[in-house]
């Protein structure tokens, strides 16, 4: 067993292990630090473990393959951080607090499943941690119990299993694609690409990975949810389990061949949630639901980029669109911190916050020498340069505005008490974010896109950066002049709409529960009993 | 011998079956339940006891012609108790009611 | 053209009074009168036993003797189940005061345990 | 026949798996109530023991295990046939009814010194007679004898429905003895109607004689009639919900998760073996929409009960459906038992068996600390009872067919069959039905483990051993799902000598 | 052609049937079902079944109608429900099961074309058994599985019945009500018919080996004397806990199970009967049955125990 491998396997196996001590030894209650120290060998796998390196478990294990490659790797490493980081700050925040609810048994199950979902190779593997991923986080949303978290948590998990029953369906033909002989990923998709059950496989999978990352339709859990759990949980939802759907659509979707039917959808898919996250977002007041319509646009850019990819065959595209995932693991994360920060920093000492966050802020609109900069730079070749590149142009201008708009409402819903017990230790925390989002990518990107960092440097790639941030700088200086012109638009926006079918529901139920009254009627079932006999005598009589 | 035996029987049956009928025909006719029964008991008896002294040469052994004496005095005997009790409670009815 | 000897002709009776228990079984609302057609029922089920038995007589004997000994197990386990009735019935009466199967109300609360 | 035609030593253990509970029976009407716990401790794991031989020895040697009762060959005499399904229904069954067992070994025993009680003594009648009744059905390979066994089948469970006396569990019970008793008199009809047909009520000997024509075909749909009135398929259900909810725990759950399947196993012997040719008519798709049709009514009818034990009941109904899904998915392959569908068929029977045994003796559990089932007062109840609720999570898990459970590599299978035949309708009612399920186990697991408004309180504590013996049995489904995803070896014992030569 | 009286018998079943299924009073049904019981019994002589001809007179009618009768008495009070409303789901249950008697009497017109019967290979090895009657062969001899499970089956019926007393009661005296007035007619009934029935009862067990006749016959006569006799008082109702009743329940599957096992050791096969000793064995299985049986019966009949008894 080669260090990769133990590596490999130690990612699961610690959580586990940390989980099942939790649990016997009933000191569930208290969040000790064990919860950060599980995520450790997340990251050294990422750090150390060369691409490639795949082991099989044994058959009592559901013989699961787990396989390392460079998507997987640099999502499990921004992942990775974005755990220990939020850890801490949950460590630090619930220090001393007696929590009812087990807290973490579910943290862990959680991160189990997040870092099981990148290193996975197999269908049901993959299945099996999603779930994980998906389900355990749902305790994580209604932690706390309020009235809001508990909608929310519903709303969520009625998306969550909607998104499972999708991708069973969607694994269900990839392997009888591969007539159930291997149920490796890698053959599945190769299979499946030639086979006639092509085209419902990838509609099942674009509706299983959509409803994750919350493209339009399918997007209202993610403001619900994140704006009603805590922070660090609304931090890591946002950041690395989100992050499940891309890997997901990463690993499923052909890119070899190229599709441009199914490619163009997602683009469309994408540009549509990019753009309208933003016209939601900046309605919005409070900052975590702007910062969740972020989500919504980013993740839109995301599949705008793998339908691309898709679309022209691009083979580059996946690790493109893990290298921005990563950028955006970071950031989206580090932010959500940051609103935890500044619910505890001084009035005066307030711009300790604010700078870095205004450096966050520019790098998601591709600020020259901030991280989105290299990040946007990296997506750009999958992109083409077609309208499809002057679209990706005016999101990027978008998502500045928003991101202004985001560090307005930040600056001013602070509240004002000022408990300052772990507020130190916390935006230290909060600051090793900030480097890491501005350096990483640009160490990271030799790496990933083997080609040197400097002609990102070149003065047209700095100014094809900068104009769209100047536009968003612009819009956002005219929107700040009349704020009154903008609708009112409740958190959830469609979730509204979505209330008349909860009542059409209702009907549906109450007209069922007559039937059944009806139908246990003894007389009723008697003579129900000799239609069905009368109806399988002349069943057997068809087709014979 | 035969030959007079079966007229023998067709006889006795016949008048037995008239009897029957005739026990029939009052319990439809007669008002309450005490003559009805009257009528039913006393007239089955005999009816029965025509039939079954019918059958006795058409048995096929003594023992045979035995069992349906038997039977017959079997009826006999439960119907007349049978016959006092449903008197006995139809008249406590009566009262009651 | 079917037969119409004496068999044939219990053969009908036998479905006749399948049709017929089944009919009292759901129709009338009593239960004492449904544990009445479940009898009937039997009754018919077992003479279309007899009947076919009496078809397969063979060898001497006036009916094949498997479906009759089929039969005499049938009528001792239709007894038994029709006893159980009653005394369910029975209970219910005594529990409930009324002979009825409808349940109007779901299983009230003091029965949630 | 190939078949290990023997009356031998391991014949034996054929006959004793039927006798020793009997024999149970009988030493608790001789010895009274005194000796109950004698009894129980001998004829318990005796019983056990026997049935998991049995298992062991059809498997290990891979051909069913035939015994001539009397020694007289089938035609006249009666066979008792043991081959790969009902080995592992056996094995099931005795692991459950153990289980169960244990569970209520608490609430019903014969207090010492006293004299004898009514439940201890009637309960444990009862549950051996289930157990013989069951081992009956899955042996038997005589049609009649297999009436004889579902009717001592049907008595036992009456009863034990109304074990608590209360009015409505009377009314469930006498409404469920009346409608089985219509199912056993349809059952027999189709079995005279057989018999007058090809002379013989033997499986074995039926499936060669049996050719398609009108007598067939009608005897065929009573007996598959009078089976479905007692596995409560969905226009059929309505004595289940009642019943099941009104029984004591242990009851319920023996009820729901083996009582159920009993008449179910039979309605495959009678389609899968005795009559193959209904696999090429539009019955399996009658039977399959008809499932469909339980699983998405029976799941919304869970999704909106306010009690605990009947939302469990209802679930029960839904999950029914599954089973007849296995009909028009295996029957389409050419050979049915080597299909995708006829294993999940099978692992989906297995892990609901578990999984709902487990549900049951969980909410019976929370009915017994909490002094009420009521869902929307479940609110916080997590934290008192934490082994019970999880309990009644894992087995929710394997309803809604998430890994690693059986239910999901049920789902599994019998989607890709529906899949690689074509047949999409099922697959859509397979994923809804597990949407719903899901559904309506989050409703009951997020009221219980988030505050609620008034903090709940125990009224009577509950033993650890009692959930600990709830959580086995939940922890059983989920190791169902470490069986791999594709036709299961065991399962398809015994199946081509029945169907090899003669498939009409 | 069917004779003249088989047709008239089968009309007058089908209309005491009916007439029982729509009387208007709970009682006059009952009372109608015996007699149609009765003329089933007929009807049983008629296609050559004497055996099932005894048992449908005896249990089908007789014990089942005691049964029915007890409990029309003790349900008097809720007797005046309506007779069967004319809604449009009866009308629709009444025509599907038109159409079911429809389909079966299509089967019935169509015999099968070879006459298929198992009773040559019966009669064949009958012979070595030693017993005469042959339904009383298949019953013992061939299929002897399940008269063993349906004697289980009716021994947990009681059970069953047992376990519906409150659970004070359990064990009690099955409340009986013997004849209110200290009536002389009843008692005189109840001394002089009883020692002939347990004779005919006996000599029906007895002759059921070569005549038709039987255990469950002989049984069920017996049962009827028993309840008579307690009826009329001069036997007291024996409570349910009481040792002696609950060995004669079991008594008959006891011995059929041990003489079961009994073959495993002599001849290899469960409830195989060693060569030669086939009728003797028989014979006592027949004994202990009919007297389990009538006393099983008699116990259903009786119903549960309602009042208290500490013995």
């Amino acid at each position: 067993m080669t260090l990769g491998e133990v590596l490999l396997v130690a990612t699961l196996a610690v959580p586990l292990v940390t989980l099942v001590l939790a649990l016997s030894s009933g000191s569930h209650r208290r969040t000790t630090i064990l919860l950060v120290l599980a995520a450790i060998p997340a990251l050294l796998t990422a750090l150390f473990a060369e691409s490639g390196t795949t082991v099989v478990l044994p058959q009592a294990l559901l013989s699961l393959v787990l396989s390392l490659d460079l998507p997987g790797r640099l999502l499990l490493g921004a992942a990775a951080l974005l755990w220990i980081a939020t850890g801490a700050y949950a460590v630090l925040s619930r220090r001393g607090r007696e929590n009812d609810n087990p807290f973490p048994i579910w943290w862990l199950a959680t991160m189990t499943g997040s870092f099981g979902v990148f290193i996975v190779a197999d269908l049901v593997g993959f299945y099996l941690f999603f779930t994980l991923v998906s389900l355990s986080a749902y305790w994580l949303v209604v932690d706390d119990g309020a009235p809001p978290a508990k909608r929310a948590g519903a709303v969520y998990v009625s998306f969550a299993l909607l998104s499972e029953a999708f991708l069973l369906l969607a694994f269900v033909l990839l392997a009888v694609a591969t007539r159930n002989d291997s149920f490796l990923i890698r053959d599945a998709v190769a299979a499946i690409s030639t086979s006639p059950l092509r085209d419902p496989a990838m509609a099942f999978l674009v509706l299983g990975f959509g409803i994750k990352i919350g493209l339009v339709p399918f997007h209202v859990w993610m403001p619900l949810t994140y704006a009603s759990a805590s922070i660090p949980v609304a931090a890591v939802l946002s950041g690395a389990t989100v992050k499940a759907g891309v890997i997901g659509l990463i690993r499923f979707l052909p890119f070899g061949v190229p599709l441009p039917g199914w490619g163009e959808t997602l683009t469309a898919l994408g540009f549509v949630s990019a753009f309208y996250g933003v016209l939601i977002g900046i309605t919005q007041t409070n900052p975590r639901t702007i910062l969740a319509y972020s989500s919504v646009s980013q993740m839109g850019l995301i599949a705008a980029v793998l339908g691309m990819g898709l679309a022209t065959g691009n083979s580059i595209t996946p690790a493109a669109a893990a290298f921005y995932a990563m950028f955006h693991i970071l950031a989206k994360g580090g932010l959500f911190l940051a609103i935890g920060v500044a619910q505890k920093t001084r009035h005066r000492t307030e711009w300790t916050v604010l700078l870095p966050a205004a450096v966050v802020v520019l790098g998601f609109g591709g600020f020259p020498m901030t991280g989105g900069a290299i990040a946007k730079y990296a997506i750009k070749s999958p992109l083409g340069d077609g309208d499809v590149a002057m679209l990706a142009m005016v999101s990027a201008a978008a998502s500045t505005l928003l991101m202004l708009h985001f560090l307005r409402c930040l600056r001013a819903s602070r509240s004002h008490e000022t408990r300052t017990t772990s507020a130190a230790e916390q935006s230290f925390i909060w600051l090793a974010i900030v480097v890491a989002v501005v350096a990483l990518p640009w160490a990271l990107y030799p790496a990933v896109i083997q080609a040197s960092a400097h002609d990102a440097l070149s003065f047209d790639a700095l100014w094809k950066a900068t104009w769209p941030v100047l536009i968003g700088v612009l819009l956002f200086g005219v929107l700040g002049r009349a704020p009154r012109i903008l609708p009112m638009i409740p958190p959830g926006d469609i979730i509204v709409l979505q209330s008349w079918a909860w009542s059409g529901a209702k009907a549906l139920g109450d007209a069922t529960e007559r039937i059944d009254e009806y139908l246990r009627r003894w007389s009723i079932a008697g003579s129900l009993l000799l239609v069905v006999t009368l109806a399988l005598i002349g069943s057997f009589y068809v087709g014979r | 011998m035969t030959l007079i035996l079966d007229v023998f029987t067709i006889a006795a049956v016949t008048v037995g079956v008239f009897f029957f009928v005739i026990a029939a025909l009052a319990f439809l006719r007669f008002p309450d339940g005490l003559t009805r029964l009257h009528a039913l008991t006393k007239v089955d008896n005999v009816g029965l006891g025509l039939i079954v002294f019918g059958l006795l040469p058409q048995a096929g052994s003594v023992m045979g012609a035995l069992k349906l004496i038997c039977v017959w005095l079997l009826v006999q005997f439960s119907g007349a108790i049978v016959t006092q009790l449903i008197a006995r409670s139809t008249r406590r009815e009566g009262q009651e009611a | 053209m079917a037969i119409m000897n004496a068999i044939t002709i219990f053969g009908l009776c036998a479905a006749a009074l399948v049709g017929l228990g089944i009919f009292g079984l759901i129709v009338n609302p009593q239960p004492l009168r449904k544990i009445l057609a479940i009898n009937i029922l039997g009754s018919g089920v077992f003479l279309m036993f007899g009947v076919i038995a009496r078809r397969g007589a063979a060898a001497g004997l006036g009916g094949d003797p498997v479906p009759q000994a089929m039969v005499i197990t049938g009528i001792v386990v239709a007894f038994s189940a029709t006893a159980l009735a009653v005394a369910l019935l029975l209970r219910l009466v005594l529990v409930s005061g009324a002979a009825t199967l409808e349940a109007e109300a779901e299983p009230s609360e003091k029965d949630g345990r | 026949m190939a078949a290990a035609e023997t009356s031998s030593i391991a014949g034996l253990l054929l006959v004793s798996v039927l006798i020793l509970p009997v024999v149970g029976i009988l030493a608790q009407l001789a010895l009274g109530g005194r000796f109950l716990n004698w009894i129980c401790l001998a004829v318990f794991p005796a019983s056990f023991g026997v049935s998991a031989a049995t298992c062991a020895v059809v498997w290990s040697h891979g051909e069913p295990l035939i015994y001539i009762v009397g020694g007289w060959q089938p035609p006249l005499g009666i066979a008792l046939r043991a081959d790969g399904i009902s080995a592992a229904m056996m094995l099931v069954t005795a692991i459950i009814i153990c289980a169960v067992a244990i569970f209520a070994r608490v609430e019903f025993t014969q207090p010492s010194g006293a004299p004898e009680a009514r439940a201890p003594f009637v309960f444990w009648a009862l549950i051996l007679a289930l157990w013989s009744a069951l081992n009956a059905l899955f042996l038997g390979c005589d049609l009649f004898n297999l009436y004889v066994a579902l009717e001592l089948l049907t008595f036992a469970a009456v009863p034990l429905v109304c074990l608590k006396g209360g009015e409505a569990t009377v009314k469930a019970a006498l409404r469920y003895l009346l409608f089985a008793l219509l199912g056993s008199m349809l059952y027999l009809m189709g079995t005279a109607l057989l018999y007058g047909a090809y002379g013989t009520l033997d499986i074995t000997l039926l499936a060669q004689r049996v050719h398609p024509e009108r007598v067939t075909w009608i005897a065929a749909a009573l007996m598959t009639v009078g089976l479905l009135t007692k596995t409560a398929l969905f226009p059929l259900h309505l004595w289940l919900p009642p019943a099941h909810a009104g029984a004591p725990a242990a009851g319920s759950a023996v009820l729901s998760a083996l009582v159920v399947k009993g008449s179910f196993f039979l309605i495959v012997r009678l389609w899968f073996d005795a009559m193959p040719g209904l696999g090429h008519t539009a019955g399996p798709q009658l039977l399959a929409s008809l499932g469909a049709a339980a699983i998405l009514f029976g799941s919304v009818m869970a999704l909106r009960q306010q009690r605990l034990k009947l939302l469990v009941a209802y679930s029960t109904v839904a999950q029914i459906g599954y089973l007849f899904l296995m009909f028009p998915l295996a029957m389409a392959a050419e050979q049915s038992w080597t299909s995708l569908a006829w294993t999940g068929g099978w692992l989906q029977l297995f892990s609901h068996a578990f999984a709902k045994a487990a549900m049951f003796l969980a909410a019976g559990l929370i009915a017994d600390a909490l002094g009420h089932d009521r869902i929307n007062d479940l609110g916080g109840a997590g934290r008192l009872r934490p082994l019970t609720f999880c309990t009644f999570g894992l087995a929710g898990l394997s309803l809604i067919g998430v890994p690693p459970s059986g239910g999901f590599v049920a789902k599994w299978l019998l989607l890709s069959a529906s899949v690689a035949e074509g047949q999409w309708i099922w697959a859509a009612v397979i994923v809804v039905g597990g949407l719903l399920a899901g559904g309506y186990i989050f409703k009951v697991l997020g009221r219980a483990f988030t505050a609620g408004s008034d903090a709940p309180v125990i009224v009577t504590p509950v033993s650890l051993s009692r959930e600990v013996v709830a959580f086995s049995l939940a922890v059983g489904a989920v190791l169902l799902g470490f069986f791999p995803l594709e036709p299961a070896e065991i399962l398809q014992i015994g199946r081509p000598e029945i169907l090899g030569s003669t498939v009409p | 052609m069917a004779s003249v009286f088989d047709v008239t018998l089968v009309c007058l079943i089908l209309a005491v049937g009916a007439w029982s299924t729509f009387a208007r009073l709970t009682f006059s049904a009952i009372v109608i079902f015996i007699v149609y019981g009765l003329l089933l019994s007929l009807a049983w002589v008629r296609l050559a079944a004497v055996d099932v001809a005894l048992t449908e007179a005896a249990i089908g009618s007789g014990v089942t109608g005691m049964l029915l009768l007890n409990a029309v008495a003790r349900l008097r009070s809720t007797d005046a429900a309506p007779t069967p409303s004319r809604s449009s789901v009866n009308i629709a249950a009444g025509v599907f099961c038109t159409l079911i008697t429809a389909s079966l009497a299509g089967l019935v017109l169509v015999p099968p074309q070879v006459p298929v019967s198992l009773a040559p290979s019966v009669m064949e090895s009958l012979g070595q058994s030693g017993l005469g009657n042959p339904v009383a062969g298949v019953l013992f001899v061939y299929r002897s599985l399940d008269t063993l499970l349906e004697k289980v089956v009716l021994v947990l019926a009681l059970i069953a019945v047992w376990s519906l007393a409150p659970d004070g009661l359990w064990g009690g005296k099955p409340a009986l009500r013997p004849f209110p007035q200290r009536d002389s007619v009843l008692i005189f009934l109840a001394r002089t018919v009883p020692p002939i029935g347990i004779m005919v009862g006996i000599y029906m067990f007895w002759v059921g080996a070569d005549e038709p006749g039987g255990a469950f016959q002989g049984g069920a006569v017996l049962a009827a004397m028993w309840i008579l006799v307690m009826i009329a008082g001069l036997a007291a109702v024996p409570p349910t806990s009481s040792h002696a009743l609950r060995l004669a329940l079991i008594v008959g599957p006891v011995v059929f199970l041990a003489i079961g096992i009994l073959g495993i050791f002599l001849t290899g096969t469960f409830l195989a009967y060693p060569e030669g000793y086939a009728k003797p064995l028989i014979i006592a299985i027949e004994a202990t049955l009919t007297v389990s049986i009538g006393v099983t019966l008699a116990m259903h009949v009786v119903g549960p125990p309602e009042k208290e008894w500490r013995s």
